[in-house]
């Protein structure tokens, strides 16, 4: 599926709830469908710098294809990149690259999780960009 | 109304909801609210007499310029300086750390000398010091605490030796609250003939200062946790030391002449300050401390201690919060904790929805956090306009999250 | 109404009487007056809005941060910088070019290299090179003007050696008001691999600034005299050139990890802003950005321009006048002049009592008294408020003087 | 006469002028009063710091009193320290460190005078008491 369509699906599923109570219950209910970084890879040279709570992303590249996986220590922010994996999962380095992320302003969440550096959401944006970036040119 | 209900009333942010709920504002530590006199003296003063300061012959400038002194005056007899002379405005107590680092360790800092400062320290009490010892070659070195966060006097003594040259401390902890032992380790420090500076950026809305008694060669304070505008900070100095530092920035006012050949410096306290300084931000400090000063620090101290018992009363019920510092009351407006098994960011982003506005993180004690072990904790911070009703909503709040977590 | 009376209106000040007689205030280049817009953005943020920036992740915070950041953005698009990570936040230009006298130094200057200013800067742009030099062994050396104020071309490449490492020059001298020739010295600078600052404090209100096109390396002004702020200056610096400087004032926020062992900074523009900033202020700055696009410098210039050529056109009429810099018209909105047998501080006094505001003595630029070789002047500068009946009753005032001294 | 005898008289004489004008033209008048200071001693070294205008201040000590003489390159300060020469001349080293100027507040002219640094009344009147404090302690 194309990210857009992907972020589109995401915010049909939070208008569903129309308090910010319930949409923060479903954000911890994706936490938990995260697709979790191996073990091996929750080290260091992996964690996003810039946020409250520790964020690791990691990035691997299969069939011109991007694959994510990550974890956090705080559960909204573990919601938060679950959401973004599922996003950016199995998507070329172009359409990463070319990608605008809206689905936060659009789910009606943005009045209520700090889009500042402590929540870290524009590093973790940041950093998927950078692995499509150093793929890309790799493979070029 | 009760005294509480008076003064909140003159703080015009608690007409506002915060996400739908009564804004309960528990980070006064970052900074303060301000008063509507506080306020209403800065927009007069831009409206109907607006001028430069100093420099000026005409009478916009003269009344600016009384003004502006006049807020020097009060800031001497508010702390009790010995003259207006050793009142110096910077930007904040950051940049009255960083002039002291700069221009104090210029003339008298040498290669192998050392500094102490504390683990309870602020960032902007750690790298500045940091710094200036890399590039002097100097020692710095660390006051350790124990669980509670208390500095053992015997520790210091140890830590002091003929190489200790200064001392920088913090009064009262911007993360436990507790007061540390400045009256003991002043007089440490001068028995070793050290100087000492206390950044006092979270004791000067708290609690009665006077530098003469304490008799510390530097205290630093910030206006925007006063009730005052941001941008102006406080340094007081000793004169005698003051006149013998190096000039920090330089360019107008502090100087007496200048030549391409020579330029000297003018007297004090101009010598440090230089451009055209933040003129509204300072006519207004003297408006905040007329503001305090009118309620006085009795009710101030009685108030904020009462506030603080209660909550901790309230958060030693619960077995799963653990207090930073521990559960004894000997904290000042400041209380910090961590809930077991909920990370300080989730607690501090559902609190917000609650409408309570207070800081999670490492609150810029990064040493201090890894003394503890821990990445981070949730604060609550204490202002006089808090009250009773706010700290139960609160402790509502924390067990519904603690519901939803589990 | 004329546009100008318009614009007037949103001053409050000028409802206001100086010594009995209406606010004629000729002193723009020392300090701007501030709109309405400015006075109200700064009460309203204070009233409803308050907090402190960057760490908080209460929503109070996020929009602190969110407006903060916006005015970063408004600086960034006003002067067409790169990025908003070339945007530093100061609290004037005095301290933007301190600052880069000192972290540019640390880095880039060494002994036996040489620096560039002129000698028609402002205490502001000298007495930091000077002070720098002297540490690093480098040498200060100083472009000449002709009687009329101009520089010429040739004596700046007779300056530039393979020495040469930095040139910082003024872009309109606040004394009389000339433009400097900043396209061609800063082209010069970089063909001999030097980097420029320029000092903008007084170009900025008056002019569009693109620092792209003029391909400057550092660029800086202060928000209170653009109809802005006390308390906040900018320092642009070309993203690459920041990136390798040391940092200046250091402490929370301008750093990434602070351990007791070794301590890493944050990035542009973070590196070089620590501690709490001047929130206000600089929310402020982007409603004064807002106000002076909203009136377009097409007639900024446009009435400025008029303004010049009708008080230079009236002062050439009187014998006993002299212009420092001549009767050309080259001033962008600043003319001082002298008065034969008149003192300036006597005839600035008689003007106040006139109810005119200006300014009198060295100017913050004794170098440039010194190279007229007088002592001081008087100062008359022009803002958009200001209109031709205010020029025509000074010149009465004026004829007034000159018959009270007879 | 007493100093603070010298100036009250000199406020009565302001008084009797009712617009600033009138006031300043006094001022005027009295510089041309002033107790010159001799061409001798009229050098940098007599100069006072922190004035727009030049100021010269120079003082001797007989008979257990003080005479001062000056100038000043502006006419307003040259009427203002004629006024404060005639006020401290022929008075005691103590009289002089006790006084207390006022007279400058009472004859209304102190919204018209800059009491700031850039006319330097208030480094003049501290010259005047640092040279009682010297010529005090001189005698010692
Ligand atoms: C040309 C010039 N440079 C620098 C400055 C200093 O600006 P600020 O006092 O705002 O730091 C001024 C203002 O006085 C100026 O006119
Ligand atoms: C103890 C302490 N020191 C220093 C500071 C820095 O103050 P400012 O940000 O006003 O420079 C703070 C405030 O955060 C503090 O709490």
């Amino acid at each position: 599926m194309k990210i857009n369509n992907i972020q589109d699906e995401i915010i049909n599923d939070f208008s569903l709830f129309d308090n910010w109570m319930d949409k923060y219950n479903y954000l911890i209910e994706l936490s938990k469908d995260i697709i979790l970084i191996p073990k091996s890879k929750k080290i260091d040279e992996n964690l996003i710098k810039g946020c409250q709570s520790k964020v690791w992303l990691f990035a691997e590249y299969k069939n011109n294809k991007l694959y994510f996986s990550g974890d956090s220590d705080a559960i909204i922010t573990k919601g938060i990149i679950s959401l973004l994996i599922s996003i950016f999962n199995n998507q070329s380095c172009d359409d990463i690259l070319n990608s605008e992320i809206y689905f936060i302003k659009k789910i009606g969440l943005n009045e209520h999780l700090s889009m500042n550096r402590s929540n870290g959401l524009i590093s973790m944006i940041k950093q998927i960009k950078i692995y499509a970036l150093a793929f890309k040119n790799r493979i070029q | 109304m009760n005294q509480n209900n008076i003064i909140r009333k003159q703080f015009p942010i608690f007409e506002k909801k915060l996400n739908n709920n009564n804004l309960i504002y528990f980070d006064n530590a970052a900074s303060s609210q301000k008063p509507e006199c506080v306020i209403n003296k800065i927009s007069d003063y831009y409206k109907y007499e607006y001028s430069n300061v100093h420099r000026g012959i005409h009478s916009l400038s003269q009344i600016s310029t009384d003004k502006f002194e006049q807020t020097r005056s009060a800031v001497k007899e508010f702390i009790n300086a010995n003259s207006t002379q050793e009142i110096i405005f910077t930007k904040g107590t950051t940049e009255s750390i960083n002039l002291v680092a700069s221009s104090w360790s210029d003339i008298f800092l040498n290669e192998g000398d050392e500094i102490i400062i504390s683990t309870l320290e602020h960032h902007a009490n750690i790298v500045p010091w940091q710094i200036v010892c890399k590039k002097k070659k100097a020692t710095l070195k660390i006051i350790p605490i124990d669980e509670n966060g208390y500095i053992n006097l015997q520790d210091v003594k140890n830590l002091i030796s003929k190489k200790t040259k200064f001392i920088s401390l913090i009064h009262i902890s911007n993360v436990i609250g507790i007061e540390t032992p400045i009256i003991e380790i002043i007089k440490l420090a001068h028995k070793a003939n050290a100087q000492i500076l206390i950044d006092g950026a979270q004791a000067v809305s708290h609690k009665k200062i006077d530098v003469q008694k304490l008799n510390c060669d530097f205290y630093c304070f910030s206006a925007h946790k006063m009730y005052g505008p941001t941008g102006v900070g406080i340094l007081f100095g000793k004169k005698k030391i003051l006149e013998k530092m190096s000039p920090y920035q330089t360019g107008g006012e502090m100087i007496k002449e200048v030549s391409f050949k020579e330029t000297t410096f003018n007297d004090l306290p101009f010598k440090f300050e230089t451009g055209t300084p933040n003129i509204t931000g300072i006519i207004a400090l003297k408006e905040s401390i007329d503001f305090i000063n009118s309620i006085g620090f009795e009710y101030i101290q009685q108030h904020e201690k009462e506030l603080l018992e209660f909550l901790i009363n309230k958060l030693t019920k619960f077995p799963y919060i653990k207090i930073l510092g521990g559960n004894n009351k000997n904290k000042n407006s400041i209380v910090s904790f961590n809930m077991k098994k909920i990370h300080h960011y989730d607690a501090g982003s559902f609190l917000n929805n609650f409408g309570i506005a207070l800081r999670t993180g490492h609150l810029c004690a990064q040493p201090l956090m890894n003394r503890y072990n821990i990445p981070g904790t949730i604060r609550i911070s204490f202002a006089i306009y808090n009250n009773f009703e706010e700290i139960e909503f609160f402790i509502q709040s924390l067990k519904k999250i603690k519901k939803l977590f589990q």
